[in-house]
């Protein structure tokens, strides 16, 4: 188990110690650090969930969450990152990722830690099913999302 | 041999996560095609293709152990 | 100490736990917690700090973190925000400040907890003392920063 | 009877935290007046002044039993 949660970049099926994360980029030269936590929201477009479920193809989103670390660190070259989303069922609240980015100024740590989130929606293997009362849908199946007909994710600006 | 993977909504459509399909060398477009005329119902066009954990473009080839994954829309994070 | 621990704007003595304030704004329309933590770097344009020294006016600067936690609701009305920050000696990679700001989508978490730290560094009465081997400096008398001839800072834009 | 409180440097320049001073209404003009006379090196023009843990106007007045504090150019965070 140690071994796992010293990974930078982790796919588990546990609960996320937002401290454990913080950790990983916790350094003398860090002055700032930025995390975003992803929590499941009971309301999305007015509907209920009741709970979510998360899939990963685990192996190549460990690999993209490293993808994105390596972006960040020729954006950022100073950034420490460290990734961990969770898999599996998830209540109201539970929290499906934490992102820690430290920099040595904090205007760094934010902008890198908001690269890091959008990336994560654009190539990360890891999808979610929500369940309602009346029902169960995997999203990524919506008809805002566009389709990829190159068959490759091209690297966009934020948005 | 090819083995192929299926995630969210495409392993409830095919009814499995992997598959191993008895092919040589053929290019993304041409498992599209095969995968098109097997599952009429797959959305194959939504979906990114992944060789061996990472994308391609559909003009690459696949070759024989390679490990094909069909990536529908992600929704992580 | 309870219930100085729930108080959603804190000064304290106290080593901060950052899962304690992350879960002040944890709540069931929140999808996005976005944290700042500020920790104490070594290196501060070259020169190597030991430890640092933080005093507040502590009365008012929970007050006037507070009204950090009003202007954000002002802007952001979804959001909910909880800050720590801890006074006394610190040293290297000790956490000083914990800021979290929960919102339903992410843009706005990360939007509020800058505008929060910006703040902070404007109007709440905190100071730092800096020790390195050879001598100590109140931060604050810093020659790039402005003198407030009106007696009060105004509302700035984040820069 | 007005309460002075004093931070950081100005704490060290003043040797103390904490200053009563026999005065009725002031300004804050007048008040600064009166500490550039007393403490000739303290930097007041540098601080702000809260009165009663608000920030206040230079125009303000200081009521008797106002807690009056300079405040030096903060470093939190």
């Amino acid at each position: 188990m140690r071994q796992l949660e010293n990974k930078l970049f982790l796919i588990t099926n546990e609960e996320i110690s937002i401290q454990d994360v913080v950790n990983k980029v916790v350094h003398p030269n860090a002055g700032a650090i930025n995390t975003f936590i992803g929590t499941v929201r009971e309301l999305t477009k007015g509907k209920k969930t009741i709970y979510l479920k998360y899939d990963a193809y685990e192996s190549m989103a460990e690999k993209k969450l490293a993808q994105i670390g390596s972006e960040i660190q020729q954006r950022w070259p100073e950034a420490l990152v460290a990734i961990t989303h969770r898999i599996g069922r998830l209540d109201i609240t539970d929290i499906a990722v934490v992102i820690a980015v430290s920099t040595p100024h904090r205007a760094d740590s934010y902008d890198a830690s908001r690269y890091a989130i959008e990336r994560i929606k654009e190539i990360v293997p890891i999808w979610k099913k929500e369940h309602w009362e009346d029902g169960e849908k995997w999203i990524g199946d919506q008809l805002e999302k566009t389709a990829y007909p190159t068959g490759k994710p091209e690297e966009e600006h934020l948005s | 041999m090819i083995k192929l993977l299926f995630f969210a909504e495409l392993e409830e459509i095919v009814g499995s996560r992997e598959l191993t399909i008895e092919k040589g060398e053929l290019t993304i477009v041409e498992l599209k095609q095969f995968l098109k005329e097997q599952y009429p119902t797959l959305p194959v066009d939504r979906a990114m293709i992944a060789v061996n954990e990472e994308y391609v473009e559909d003009t690459n080839v696949i070759k024989a152990n390679d490990v094909v994954a069909l990536i529908p829309p992600v929704s992580g994070g």
